[in-house]
């Protein structure tokens, strides 16, 4: 093989230093009963020559985004991934390090991870930020973790309007972490604070996503100050490419804040690998799930910097830790943080607002009925189709344009909405032949 | 070096977008940004240069020998970063209507079939994100498992060895198990009679990697199988260590029920400093219904995601997985084929053969061959040079070499756990073994040098202690402490 | 502009260091008349996202290799090039360095050519190779500049049978040198050594290529000694990848060695750019024209390379330089190191036979009549379709099949006459195709 | 660090073929390979780190400051190598039928149209490969065009002042010509006097860099212009000082008939350790006929490669010129469009906020304004410390930054030609004045830190008449020579 080193000669001198005469005189402890006698049923090995062809039919099976003019969003988004992001990944430096226990040779990734640790607090107003999460679903499961351990109490709220993606895990997690989950479904879009603070009473927490599923703004303060009033934990789960233009979670109340790290600089690569971003009130430094980089110095005073309070740690705490996650989505907030130095303050206010100004260019231009026609939305509405919107999106794809999300699959009595997303690499033409294929 | 903030000027940047002069719809005044956020201002030229140089302070593979214990830090093939870069897998939306992503569902399905003729088990999700949270599947797979048998109730107890890597006990408790521990016998084995006494009808598995963290085979697996089964418990096997026995000894064979798979250890998904990584899972026959749902499946020609699935214990994460990650992995495996067992084989000679140089140097507390991976103690240059694993460690970055693991598996003292990984050459071992020897024999004439070290890294040795007492995790701008005023912590606390 | 980074304040603290008031007034020096008054009329500037969309938009308008099963070569050919070859290219401390006029600072660069060069005499059997010419026609032009000045002499003979690009610029440049050049016409598709040592009297150089444009074997070392018999120097013009399988000009008596380096590690590229190789034996190594890097010691005594033979080249000789090139191709030669070093000498060889058997089987498997039916060949050949090549190539695009090249372009007398091209990448299946296609 | 020679072992391979089982024909005898050349012999995963280390033991762009007169080594956007690798681009071949091509002959083509836009010149080749390239093609044209008119055998002597580039009069040479050497007035501008007595009826043309390499532009351009034209002959502009005119002042408005351009300089093409690079040549309407073939043209909606040329030079590379570079270069130059003005303003800006920062510690030989670079010279250095141009050169690599270039322009002793770049900060551009002022300080105090320059690069200062002596210009195998065990030579040369 390939990518391996070892020559028969080689092979040879080893064997004969470890003293043993042959390879399976290695495997002498394994029971003649667990052994594997015969050989792997897998395809025969193939050259990197055919490898590349195999996976490039495979690829080639896929209709990507560019395939059609798509406005699909529902979670996951076409934004524009810029080339310095990608090719700051690909320096082996980083790319092939493992989780930075041995600081002195990891100031590279320590340094990095403290800087987008920086950019997430300084996005979500919070205090602490993790290095991250898996993605933006288990992040929430995390935060109820926390906010169970923060308020002794046994249930969740989640509002109906956050991602089914989400929602789910919340509840596949809850049970083990002794929780119950309960739903506040929305009126009109939207959530009702007073709803969300009668169902909030002797919850450990309540989530909400703000611009929520429909991609209506919520009445994020009230809902904050909601949750607060019933002494819940407020929880907000946003986009982070929503924060050059809405208010930092911090500011209006919440203890946690979370979210799906993949707008801001990672490819949606049919779900994953992503990063989950988590960022709370500096109270609850001690409660934080996964790896926190901190600040320090050497022994001559040079600032450096190290994983730290990992007493919170599975490593070290066992099975009192915060957390069991050692593996984490390093490399992907590597891009989210090349994203976010690359757009700068600026720039970030400036990819909201052209996802703003375009979507409502397409309502207009669509003329379609809103579902929610007194919300404001960020850069995702709901339509009516007037007939099942599976077919709408499959009448739509025969004409190049993937026109959104069938909101059905998650909302009953929607089978006749859609949910169209539209980012800044949408164009006036773009939402055109939308329309055209939509209404035309 | 400077941190990208304190590179920042008012009015750089570097990413622009095309202003389209369309009106930019109100926001209510209470949901507006009130101050923006403080990122960096930044032109493009230096963003580029402070991330080159960021990563010229970083030490991977590619730079060199990474023997770090448990971690299986092998060689990433450049073509897998080519290929999930495919724009067809690359620009896919998870959300794309099935008929327009049969190459990635085939893809998703033959690497399940692959995983679960490497585990011999007979069904796989590949949900989980990494390896802890394949440990949370399969503990909710216990749960459901045993609810739909109305014995959830009763089956409260999870049993793990003392070697049990961290994130073992921590998903017991995740997942409202309570534990039970096993010892480890004088051959590094599971202690069976220790475990007879603990295993009952109030048991509802066992949690166990084998090869162990020790780097040896549980001699015997087939009596704890019949312990474990014999008590309708069910079995959990981390598949940490799963480099060392492919195409050698399969999970399911020794009676295992549920593993998981590290992509990002056996199967050469890079670790990028720390993730992204993949946890499958493999199962028996009889856990699949409560596999998470959409399962991935064949029907005919075609590839689809199923959604009906009754019995599921739900979802574990967003979507299917992480894809690219699969990409990765698979591809590695078809560059393998039936030669896997070539890769473990030459994974388990590296180790053994490493071991055979230092065993003389260094403590061996479990005198016998190892697998991938085996673990010494620094106990004896403690006692007689006062110099520590974590010393040993430091020391070992000045020749050149990344450390091995260190004080884990936590019953043996002083430990470091070395993997070397198959895609090593001999002179390469040689260089490491000749440095540990070399290190050893400087414990004994100038201890001061390992004490003091590392001296040739962009950094010296680090104060943990002052990082957990301040908690400094994000920069402060104006505000941000000078730490290098103030005094040293305590002393440095080990990793 | 976002690759610019000086900010209005650094302006006016700049120009105030200065002591002007403004930046025109750094242009006081240039006279009225010469001043550039109005706007350049280019397109408007594009943000990195409308670059990617534009440029993703004229890539499209092209019909790459994998857009039909392609058997076109003819000089440039479609051979696998390895990941990790891309991969070491986008090192940044690699690819963003000048010539390495600093060597402290040059170390990897200086390295690899020396890597490079050793590699390069090793293919050819020669004692010195350059850091690279820019392809392969023009190494051939630097050979006769060699030739003229080592002999004397006035001419230089080619041979019809060397690739039409290299004669071309071979004549373009051949006045300048003052030399006349001659072509030796090819019998059944090779060279007959008599009338080339005939053609040879009196000439600088004999320039062969081997195999030749027809991807026949000529008689190679015939070839050379005929050349040597009139005093000519022998240059062979040779494909790398034939040299694991074909014997190095250097063992049979040639003087210079050159060829297009493309085949190893570089791709098509529309043509460019790549790497030409010239290599000679030791006698001329002060007439090379180029960088050369040699091996010293650092005053402390350490390994360490340069540039070397500098006297030879512009920025010290000037008018009495071995050539003018300053700039070459080196991270394209970069690449043909990473390559040949990642096939080794047993998988060059495996490539060659690979190549070979292919080729063959193609012949069969076509049974179209050889033009050339008792010549061995390499990777191409040369057969006859009984109707205007051109049209031929036309229709079995139609079929998603590129059937090779029309000799007739280049040789008269050859319209009928398809040059197929057979490398590693096409298989057993293609070739079936192929048939079909062509015959079937 | 080892060559990857010696990393080599016999029976090691990284890239493998598939064996097709088809029968290898044969090869006469004698042209069989009779031994098989030893090329390195080495996993994939050394090969990967061998060439990482490689790197990390360079210097570039993406590294630091890189002021090298003359080389114009500004930032290489990212995008651009995404571009250039797109398939559509990279695997398309040259002979493609043009129908299937269309793409890329329009960005030919795009690109043609804006070098002829920047330079004020009718038509533009793209063939050349670099600048030197440019420089041979454009004295052909001059050939072609005397020759057209019968003047060809009478025009022998091309005009070149005494600051030209080496490769200037090397081209000369190449192409048959004569050199006349004009010399430079006490303001850095062309000897008007001494090139009227210069310039006659066999003067075919003058080659000239304007800004000169001295930074400076001509202030006697229109007269100059008169004096050649006047007497019938041509003006070659050497493009390699492009960044500092562009919208600004262009070559053909200055007169110029001929122009090359760096596409690696100006127009941001990595410069890759040495190459590849792109010499376009832009002429006017009277030398079109002349141009390279085939010409790449407009043809309505379609575009064509056109190989009717009857009064071509022929052609000066293969195919249509390094088209990948193209790809790159019309990406910079897009992202621009009409603002490349500013580009070149920057550029001017950076270059005189330099010297003035700088003036005062080391000499200046033409006291005036600089356009995008400027030369100092190191004499006072010499004279009063003894040191040199080439130890200020080595010694500001331990402050971090890569030497101006050296020894250049001739007429200018101890020169340091320092060109910034219109992409550098201006805490950059600080930053390494202040190293400039603190080396100018210690060639007082402490001269020895200079001579023995560099102290913190991979090696120290290099032997280079000792390497020029022995002319080891390749590896040896088993009879490589031991250079260490041979005495240092005479003293080292300056670059
Ligand atoms: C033995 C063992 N179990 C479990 C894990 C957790 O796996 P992951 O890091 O993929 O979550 C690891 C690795 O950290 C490990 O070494
Ligand atoms: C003034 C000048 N002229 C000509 C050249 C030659 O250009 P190139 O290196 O592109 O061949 C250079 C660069 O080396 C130069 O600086």
């Amino acid at each position: 093989m390939s990518y391996l080193a070892l020559t028969d000669a080689d092979r040879e001198a080893m064997l004969e230093t470890i003293g043993v005469s042959s390879i399976d005189e290695l495997f002498a402890d394994l029971p003649a009963g667990v052994r594997f006698s015969r050989e792997l049923d897998l395809p025969p090995a193939l050259t990197e020559q055919e490898l590349t062809a195999y996976f490039e039919q495979l690829a080639s099976e896929n209709e990507p985004a560019a395939a059609a003019i798509s406005f699909l969003g529902a979670g996951m988004y076409d934004h524009y991934v810029p080339a310095v992001a990608d090719a700051v990944l690909q320096r082996g430096e980083l790319l092939t390090a493992y989780t930075p226990y041995q600081p002195e040779l990891s100031q590279g990734v320590l340094q990095a991870i403290f800087e987008y640790q920086t950019a997430i607090c300084e996005l979500t107003g919070m205090d602490v930020s993790n290095a991250s999460g898996y993605d933006g679903t288990t992040v929430a499961a995390d935060a109820c973790y926390i906010a169970k351990h923060a308020t002794g109490r046994g249930k969740v709220v989640v509002t109906e309007a956050t991602s089914p993606q989400v929602r789910q895990v919340v509840k596949t997690y809850a049970p083990g972490f002794g929780l119950e989950v309960v739903e506040v479904p929305h009126r009109d879009g939207a959530t009702d604070p007073d709803e969300l603070r009668a169902a909030a009473a002797d919850a450990a927490c309540a989530i909400f996503q703000h611009p929520n599923f429909f991609g209506v703004l919520e009445p994020a303060p009230e809902l904050a100050a909601a949750a607060a009033d019933a002494e819940a934990l407020p929880v907000a789960h946003v986009d982070p490419l929503s924060l050059g233009v809405l208010e930092a979670p911090g500011r209006y109340g919440c203890a946690i804040a979370i979210g799906e790290g993949q707008p801001a600089g990672n490819h949606v690569s049919y779900g994953g690998p992503h990063y989950g971003f988590l960022a709370a009130r500096a109270e609850f430094i001690r409660r934080m799930p996964g790896r926190i980089v901190g600040e320090t110095t050497d022994v001559a005073g040079n600032r450096g910097y190290v994983l730290t309070l990992q007493t919170r740690e599975q490593h070290i705490r066992r099975e009192k830790a915060t957390s069991n996650i050692t593996t984490n989505q390093t490399l992907l907030s590597l891009a989210g943080l090349v994203y976010l130095s690359w757009l700068g303050p600026q720039g970030l206010r400036d990819v909201g607002e052209t996802c703003m100004a375009l979507a409502e260019h397409a309502k207009e231009r669509l003329g379609l009925p809103l579902v929610f026609s007194d919300r404001t939305t960020f850069k995702e509405f709901a339509v009516r189709v007037g007939r099942p919107a599976d077919e709408v999106v499959r009448d739509a794809l025969a004409h190049g344009v993937h026109p959104g999300y069938a909101l059905g699959r998650d909302y009953p009595g929607m089978d006749d909405v859609l949910l169209v997303a539209v980012t800044e690499k949408r164009t006036p033409d773009d939402i055109d032949r939308l329309a055209e294929v939509l209404t035309g | 070096m400077k941190l990208i903030y304190e590179k920042s000027h008012p009015g750089r940047r570097a990413g622009r977008l095309l202003s389209l002069g369309l009106p930019v719809p109100g926001v209510p005044a209470e949901l507006c940004r009130t101050e923006p956020p403080r990122l960096p201002e930044i032109a493009e030229p230096d963003l580029l240069r402070h991330f080159t140089e960021l990563s010229t302070r970083n030490f991977g593979v590619d730079t060199g020998f990474y023997p770090l214990g448990s971690c299986t830090m092998k060689h990433n093939p450049r073509v897998n970063e080519r290929l999930a870069a495919l724009p067809g897998f690359r620009d896919l939306h998870p959300l794309e209507d099935e008929d327009r992503a049969q190459g990635a569902l085939r893809l998703c399905i033959e690497l399940q079939e692959a995983l679960a003729e490497v585990t011999g088990l007979a069904a796989v999700s590949l949900q989980p994100a990494a390896g802890s949270q394949g440990e949370l599947t399969g503990l909710m797979l216990m749960h459901a498992y045993f609810a739909d048998r109305g014995e959830d109730e009763r089956r409260r107890k999870i049993v793990i060895p003392d070697t049990a890597h961290g994130t073992n006990p921590a998903s017991v408790t995740m997942t409202g198990y309570e534990l039970t521990h096993v010892q480890t016998d004088a051959r590094g084995n599971i202690d069976v009679d220790d475990l007879r006494a603990k295993v009952d009808e109030e048991t509802a598995g066992l949690m166990l990697t084998n090869p162990s963290t020790l780097g040896l085979f549980d001699e015997n697996i087939e009596e704890i199988e019949r312990i474990f089964h014999g008590a309708g418990a069910l079995m959990y096997y981390d598949g940490a260590n799963l480099n060392a026995v492919c195409g050698i000894s399969r999970p399911g064979d020794m009676g295992f029920d549920i593993v998981h798979i590290n992509l990002h250890k056996t199967f050469s998904q890079p670790h990028g400093g720390g993730g992204p990584g993949g946890g499958p899972i493999a199962v028996a026959e009889r856990l699949e219904p409560f596999l998470p749902a959409p399962a991935i499946v064949r029907d005919g020609e075609r590839y689809r995601l199923d959604f009906d699935r009754p019995k599921t214990i739900g979802k574990v994460r967003g979507y299917y997985g992480p894809f690219g990650v699969f990409v990765r992995s698979y591809a590695f495996i078809r560059a393998y084929g039936p030669q896997l067992r070539e890769m473990s084989e030459a994974a388990v000679l590296n180790a053994n053969y490493l071991l055979a140089r230092l065993r003389d140097a260094y403590d061996l507390p479990f005198d016998r061959l190892c697998m991938h991976e085996f673990v010494l103690s620094a106990r004896g240059l403690k006692r007689e040079h006062g110099a520590t694993a974590f010393d040993v460690a430091k020391r070992l970055m000045d020749y050149g070499f990344h450390p091995p693991t260190v004080y884990f598996p936590l019953i043996v003292p002083e430990a470091l756990m070395i993997e070397p990984t198959e895609t090593e050459a001999k002179e390469t071992l040689d260089a490491f073994a000749d440095a540990m020897l070399a290190i050893a024999a400087e414990a004994a004439e100038r201890p001061e040098e390992l004490h003091e070290a590392p001296h040739r890294t962009p950094v010296g040795r680090l104060d943990e202690v002052k990082a957990a007492k301040r908690a400094i995790v994000r920069y402060h701008f104006e505000e941000h402490p000078d730490l290098a005023a103030e005094p040293a912590a305590a002393g440095v606390e080990s990793a």
